[in-house]
């Protein structure tokens, strides 16, 4: 099992490794994420959005639909955990 | 747990420090770090400190489960809700131009957003707490 | 509003979700019809947006007016406009089905727990249709997760909590495979709006990076589908979940699982991608044709008839990826029928399976001898379905092995084509064991006469019956009226293979 | 030859499956449950004599349901061929309900409103495989046929018919898959599945392809029975008398060999079977299974087993005519269908009539029932003189037109194979006879409690011994008017 | 030498990361005991954030909040940031409800390792 | 950007990653965690990626750990791996 388990974890891992070798360098100023998405992200939410943390623009206003999922995520577990541990009560 | 007074009056004193704390971070969120998430998570923190000086059952007590769910239902419910309004209002889901223009206040935006992480807020600290108490609970309520 | 409506679609059910809870600690008895309307609501959307959809073609949703690639976008086409009413009917389906199965299964103070959850994981999944950003995707797909897992271990069998947690860690390693999947992607192109990747990844066809995130992706996708060798969780979540949760997972997280990894596939990758740069064709093929027989002969061996369906979906699962492989029009043609007509009959037939356990406490084939006397309704609905599984004419079961088989052997793979054709005479061993069981079994026979009913069993509640027996009727009446069904699906495959 | 759009085809199919559902609502009523059994038989008699006329002048009815799949249309068409199946299978069919009212009331049989229901839709699956007009609608009517007659041949229910019933669904849906893929490669050659008279694969593939793709068509239709993969037919003996004559003279392999001689005529044409050779296959499958079967007849006690060897080997005459790739091979092929059904059912009637009068199932057994039910035993006899191909029945006919076929088709040796077989059928048939008639029981009194069986199973066979003896001597009233007329569609010469 | 350093220097945090990811992931399948599995789950999935943050990270670059008007300045990406606080709740949200499943194990079969588990479910 | 200080930081994480699912104590492995969690911060930060850091200190190091902890006061400390 535990053998088993390694080679397909070293699998993977070759695998990303190979993928890795491809990747624009780190801290790449020209990398297709920073230069698309990335330059559009920071050049309008100021004016978009009009909040200084570009983040909490992304986070609220461009994708704040993510957000709400995450909320729900969350709101989900809340619920799992009760439904699971919670004993007596309504929940 | 035991009952130590040490313990139970430092948490005291700074309960309310972490609580004013979490709430600057949920309205810091849109000048600098922070948000929602991290400040419910800071608020639901002064709470995990409560149980662990006072015990669970006392804090339940006080806080009671239900209000929990409510609350988290209140978060959930503010951010939906906003969405709701935009559309209302006559934009697309969560397009908060479209409640500036409706409602003709410039700079509404930022205060949306802020309800909004406000909204976050209140849900992940009520499911932290709960949550947490949850799993901290060996008993359950009432068995 | 109708324009509004595909995002109504998702956060309408979320506060309907809030309201059940709210409602439900007043007094549960709210929460079955709040479930109910809500999807009741979702399904009338579906609908009308498959109309308008035929009519107008694609629709955009922008989410908070920001258009991609900044913002997230919905985006209902004849592909998902199609899956989406599927996935609706099952729910409703399962949500009908689901109050008396609810009741004996889940403990009275969990139940409103039940139906948020419930609710939630139907809305998970109706947002990983219709999203068309491919990190929303993954957040639907979490939400739908974490409500499966536990909505498995909600019925009270302490195998329950294994079965939920083994699925928790491989679902988390396909969450975590899918999240890495979309960062590499993002990684090549910087966008993660699906027809954007779709516009800007020829461009690095080329990179490992590419290539790993397509494989990451397929990965993922695969254990959430259950693609045979990394289908180890499926068997103890559908045996040990409750019922109604069994046949909600089993249709439609299952199909909406299928239909993200074609949407991935093609949609974000398209055919070109997967064809000719790396031509992995054959090797799905291959799995396909291995999960099919695998499936099959494992469904044969098990003793429990919920388990056999468990892994009957395995080699199910094998059909719909068999039409990935060929990849052509015909056989996706069948794949996507193949994805409907499962739905509806592994949803009945899993119905059939709940409503025994309901109505016996058991599903062991050595207790269900002669259940064909007491239950005839449920018996004869799991006939008609296990006959659209088999694949007999003019069953949808049939229909989407014809087309499979025909596109198979169109695309030149005559062996493939003889495997699928087995795999479905192995499909009479498993159904079969349960019709011998049920209807000709030794100990029901009586001199003279119609059979006794046992002391205790009868018939199931109407309101489980009713579902049931309209989704086995569905198995024909679908079957025979295909053709209309091939003009929605026709124009989905010919947008699939457009790569657009 | 003229198409007309006429409801009636779809009536015919519809009737029985209407008739079905009424008796799985009725089944808590057994008089009106059979009330819907034999009213439906009537009703579709008639539906399908009022078609007669129309088909006798040369029109084929036909009429296009719904677009199925790709390939064919849920279309049906009556024919003159198609016409002489559901003839027959619906006179017999109205017979075989009332015997088998009589049969499982006498015997008290347990679920018989499965029963019933299971006929019922199993008839209107072998009227749609008459009427089929294309592969496609063929193939869903005789995979319904395969599933529905299963409970039929497992109805006792013992271990033993458990088992014959998984041989059959074994044989058969294996056989139907293959038919799946003969009529997907079909598609994929032609584009078509519709029946054409004289066929349409000719210049669509390679002979090797055409060839393999027959041998699909005949494990296809693994109804017929022929030998080697006849296992499940006599297995299916264990079902209750009325399924074994529903399923030898009725419907099951009727359709096989029905299909066979579609493809044969009507995807193939005559003229392409013979540039591919495949006659001579046919004709080695048909001989050797005439002549084993026969064989196999002999060695058999069990009245019931050794009938179904000698269906499997009376089919195979239909196999023989077509191999002969001649008019009169072919016609003798197509008649022999209603000749032997209406033959055969009389046997089967006769040894159900046995076990419900006497409760025997063995031949030995039988010594000197004829005493007790003459009219029965007489009637036995005189079929199965028929069968043997003497006159005054209707055998004779069928058996000499496959021998003017194999001297016409230019083989003599196939003359030998009838000759060898009529003398084994007299083999194994003579013997029941006399033990029968003459026989004298070892305990006389054994035979005190046998009597005649009830009117409604006696009728039946005296109606369908009649029936042969009319055949005989009013060949063309109308099964051979109807054959003629479908041996001119695919020969091209039109007689009408 | 050089070319090396550099292509070590350029991509050594995401080799970093993938080599965590690799002991989460193995932790996460070969580890019998379940709340190891957890912490694998745990290490896996914070690999895979520090994945996303280091392709984000943009040489020279700021955090992105905006400085006062009128100053110059490179921000990092931000989107990977956005992304990884919403998977940072989803990974959260797994742990908690994985945790209670283990705990209900724990209260019907007394154990919390896998080979334990396997007796156990297979004695009742 | 200081890349051995990274380089540093990314190695000590891999250690405690190692020791987290190495330690048969589950609690010191919970606790081990807690300390990767902060690294991983410390990381973050020094990325630029303020608002991950300040949610993973908040998540990792805090709730993550409270849940490990608590749970492991619900069942057993000790591992057999």
């Amino acid at each position: 099992m535990n053998v088993k388990a390694l080679l397909a974890v070293l699998l993977i891992g070759v695998i990303l490794f190979w993928a890795v070798g491809d990747m624009p360098a780190f801290g790449d100023p020209q990398s297709p994420a920073t230069r698309y998405t990335g330059k559009l992200y920071v050049d309008l939410a100021l004016q978009d959005v009009g909040v200084e943390n570009i983040v909490t623009a992304i986070l609220a206003s461009y994708r704040g639909f993510d957000t709400l999922g995450e909320t729900v995520v969350i709101f989900t577990a809340g619920i799992s955990v009760a439904l699971l541990l919670r004993r007596g009560g309504r929940l | 747990m035991r009952e130590n007074v040490v313990i139970r009056t430092i948490s005291r004193i700074s309960v309310p420090f972490i609580q004013v704390f979490a709430l600057y971070v949920i309205v810091h969120g849109a000048v600098g770090a922070g948000g929602g998430f991290q400040g419910g998570v800071a608020f639901a923190a002064s709470f995990i400190l409560m149980f662990i000086a006072f015990g669970l059952s006392g804090v339940e007590k006080r806080l009671g489960k239900k209000w929990l769910m409510v609350y988290s239902i209140i978060g959930i419910a503010i951010y939906a809700g906003i969405g709701f309004l935009c559309l209302a209002a006559g934009g697309n889901y969560l397009e908060y131009g479209a409640i500036e223009s409706a409602v003709g206040v410039a700079h509404l935006h930022g205060y949306l957003i802020d309800a909004v992480e406000m909204g976050i807020g209140i849900t992940v600290m009520a499911v932290m707490v709960s949550i947490i108490s949850d799993v901290m609970d060996r008993d359950g309520e009432s068995p | 509003m109708i324009e509004h409506l595909p995002v109504l679609l998702v956060t309408v059910p979320i506060v309907a979700a809030l309201l059940i809870l709210l409602l439900g600690w007043h007094d549960s008895r709210f929460c079955y019809p709040l479930t109910l309307a809500t999807i009741l609501f979702q399904f009338a959307g579906g609908i009308a947006l498959l109309i308008e959809v035929m009519r107008e073609g694609t629709i955009h949703y922008y989410l908070g007016g920001w258009a991609p690639p900044l913002g997230i976008e919905f985006v209902i086409d004849t592909f998902n406009g199609y899956i989406l009413p599927i996935v609706l009917l099952l729910a409703l389906a399962t949500a009908v089905y689901a109050r008396r199965s609810v009741e004996k299964e889940i403990k009275p103070e969990k139940i409103v727990s039940f139906y948020v959850l419930f609710q939630l994981l139907v809305t998970g999944l109706v947002g990983m249709t219709i999203t068309g950003d491919i990190f929303n995707l993954y957040v639907f797909l979490e939400i739908s997760s974490i409500a499966a897992y536990t909505l498995i271990a909600s019925s009270r069998k302490p195998r329950a909590y294994v079965a939920a947690l083994n699925y928790l860690v491989l679902g988390s390693i396909a969450g975590g495979f899918v999240l890495l999947g979309i960062g590499n992607l993002y990684v090549a192109t910087g966008t993660l709006n699906m027809a954007d990747l779709a516009r800007l990844l020829p461009a690095s066809y080329g990179l490992a990076t590419v290539h790993t995130a397509f494989l990451l992706l397929v990965i993922g996708f695969s254990i959430k589908v259950a693609l045979f060798p990394l289908h180890l969780w499926l068997p103890d979540a559908y045996t040990e979940a409750p019922s109604a949760v069994t046949v909600l997972i089993s249709t439609v997280m299952a199909k909406v699982s299928v239909y993200a990894m074609f949407r991935v596939i093609f949609s974000v990758f398209t055919t070109a991608y997967f064809v000719e740069t790396v031509p992995v064709t054959e090797l799905i093929l291959f799995i396909a044709a291995v999960a099919i027989v695998a499936g099959a002969v494992l469904a044969i061996a098990q003793e429990d008839l919920k388990r056999m369906l468990a892994y009957s979906s395995v080699s199910q699962v094998g059909y719909i990826v068999f039409a990935l492989g060929v990849a052509n029009q015909i056989a996706l043609e069948g794949g996507l029928l193949h994805i409907l007509g499962h739905a509806v009959m592994k949803g009945c037939l899993f119905m059939v399976a709940g409503v025994i356990i309901y109505r016996l406490g058991t599903s062991s084939f050595s207790d269900l001898k002669g259940v064909a006397a007491t239950m005839p309704v449920t018996c004869a609905a799991f006939a008609l379905a296990g006959a659209s599984m088999i694949g007999v004419p003019p069953t949808i079961g049939f229909a989407s092995k014809y087309y499979l088989v025909l596109g198979a052997l169109e695309a030149g793979h005559w062996v493939y084509a003889a495997v699928l054709l087995a795999g479905s005479l192995l499909a009479v061993g498993y159904i079969w064991r349960f019709i011998e069981v049920a209807y000709f079994s030794a100990s029901s026979h009586h001199e003279g006469g119609d059979h006794h009913p046992a002391p205790g069993v009868r018939e199931a509640p109407l309101s489980m019956l009713v579902p049931m027996v309209i989704l086995s009727i569905l198995c024909l009446v679908l079957g025979i009226f295909v053709d209309p069904l091939m003009k929605i699906v026709a124009p989905a495959v010919s947008l699939l293979l457009g790569g657009a | 030859m003229v198409d007309v759009t006429g409801l009636l085809p779809a009536v015919t199919v519809v009737i029985p499956l209407l008739a079905a559902v009424m008796i799985l609502v009725s089944g808590r009523h057994e008089n009106i449950r059979d009330g819907f059994t034999v009213a439906a038989a009537v009703a579709m008699l008639v539906s399908v004599v009022a078609m007669l006329p129309s088909i006798l002048s040369g029109e084929r009815i036909t009429i296009s349901l719904i677009p199925l799949l790709p390939g064919g249309d849920l279309a049906l068409r009556v024919d003159a061929f198609g016409m002489v199946f559901a003839l027959t299978a619906a006179v017999l069919w109205l017979l075989n309900s009332f015997y088998s009212i009589g049969y499982m009331r006498s015997l008290k049989e347990h679920a018989q409103t499965r029963f019933f229901f299971c006929l019922a839709v199993a008839i209107a699956a072998a009227i749609g495989i008459a009427f089929s007009a294309n592969l496609v609608t063929l193939l869903v009517f005789y995979e319904i046929l395969t599933i529905i007659t299963y409970p039929l041949v497992v109805h006792v229910e013992t271990p033993e018919a458990m088992a014959a019933g998984r041989k059959y669904l074994a044989y058969l849906l294996i056989g139907g898959i293959f038919f799946l893929a003969a009529v997907i490669l079909t598609y994929i050659l032609t584009g078509t599945t519709g029946f054409v008279p004289g066929g349409f694969l000719a210049g669509s593939a390679p002979p090797l392809t055409l060839q393999i793709l027959f041998v699909l068509f005949m494990v296809g239709f693994v109804k017929a029975a022929w030998m080697p993969l006849h296992g499940w037919l006599p297995a299916a003996m264990v079902a209750p008398t009325p399924v074994s004559a529903f399923l030898h003279a009725v419907a099951v392999v009727t359709a096989g060999v029905f299909g066979i001689v579609r493809i044969a005529g009507w995807v193939y044409g005559m003229d392409l079977l013979a540039s591919l050779g495949l006659g001579t296959l046919l004709a080695v499958i048909a001989s050797f299974t005439i002549i084993t079967a026969s064989l196999f007849a002999l060695t058999e006690d069990n009245l019931k087993r050794r009938l179904a060897y000698s269906t499997v080997s009376q089919l195979s005459y239909i196999l023989l005519g077509v191999s002969m790739l001649s008019i009169a091979g072919m016609t003798g092929a197509m008649a022999h269908i209603p000749i032997h059904a209406f033959l055969k059912i009389t046997l089967f009637f006769v040894a159900g009539a046995v076990i419900v009068a006497a409760g025997r199932e063995r031949i030995s057994d039988m010594k000197g029932i004829g005493r007790k039910m003459p009219v029965t035993a007489v009637m036995f006899s005189a079929a199965a003189i028929g069968i043997c191909g003497l006159p005054p029945l209707s055998g004779l006919i069928s058996k000499v037109y496959l021998a003017l076929g194999a001297v016409e088709g230019g083989v003599p040796i196939l003359l030998i194979v009838l000759i060898a077989s009529t003398v084994l059928n007299a083999a194994y048939f003579f013997p029941i006879i006399h033990t029968m008639l003459l026989g004298r029981p070892d305990d006389e009194r054994s035979l005190d409690s046998v009597s005649e069986p009830p009117l409604t199973m006696l009728v039946p066979i005296v109606l369908t011994t009649v029936a042969s003896v009319l055949i005989f001597f009013f060949p063309s009233m109308p099964f051979m008017d109807l054959v003629e007329i479908a041996i001119g569609e695919i020969t091209g010469s039109v007689i009408p | 030498m050089e070319a090396v350093l550099e292509a070590f220097l350029s991509h050594y945090n995401y080799g970093m990361a993938i080599i965590l990811m690799m002991i989460g992931l193995y932790a996460l399948i070969a580890k019998q005991n379940l709340v190891k599995k957890l912490i694998g789950l745990n290490i896996f999935q914070t690999a895979i954030f520090l994945f996303y943050i280091s392709f984000a990270d943009v040489e020279g670059g700021i955090a992105p909040i905006y400085l006062p008007e009128g100053m110059e300045a490179i921000y990092v990406n931000p989107l990977p940031h956005v992304l990884i606080l919403t998977a940072i709740v989803v990974g959260v949200s797994v742990t908690a409800v994985g945790l209670s499943l283990i705990v209900r194990i724990y209260e019907e079969y007394g154990v919390i390792d896998e080979a334990g588990l396997l007796k156990m479910v297979k004695r009742r | 950007m200081i890349w051995d200080l990274d380089f540093a930081l990314l190695l000590f994480m891999i250690i405690c990653a190692i020791a987290a699912i190495t330690v048969r104590d589950l609690l010191h492995a919970a606790v081990i965690l807690a300390a990767y969690s902060l690294i991983m911060t410390v990381l973050w930060s020094e990325m630029n990626a303020v608002d991950v850091a300040f949610t993973e200190a908040v998540v990792g190091a805090g709730v993550t750990t409270v849940l490990f902890i608590a749970a492991i006061a619900r069942t057993e400390r000790s591992s057999s791996d």
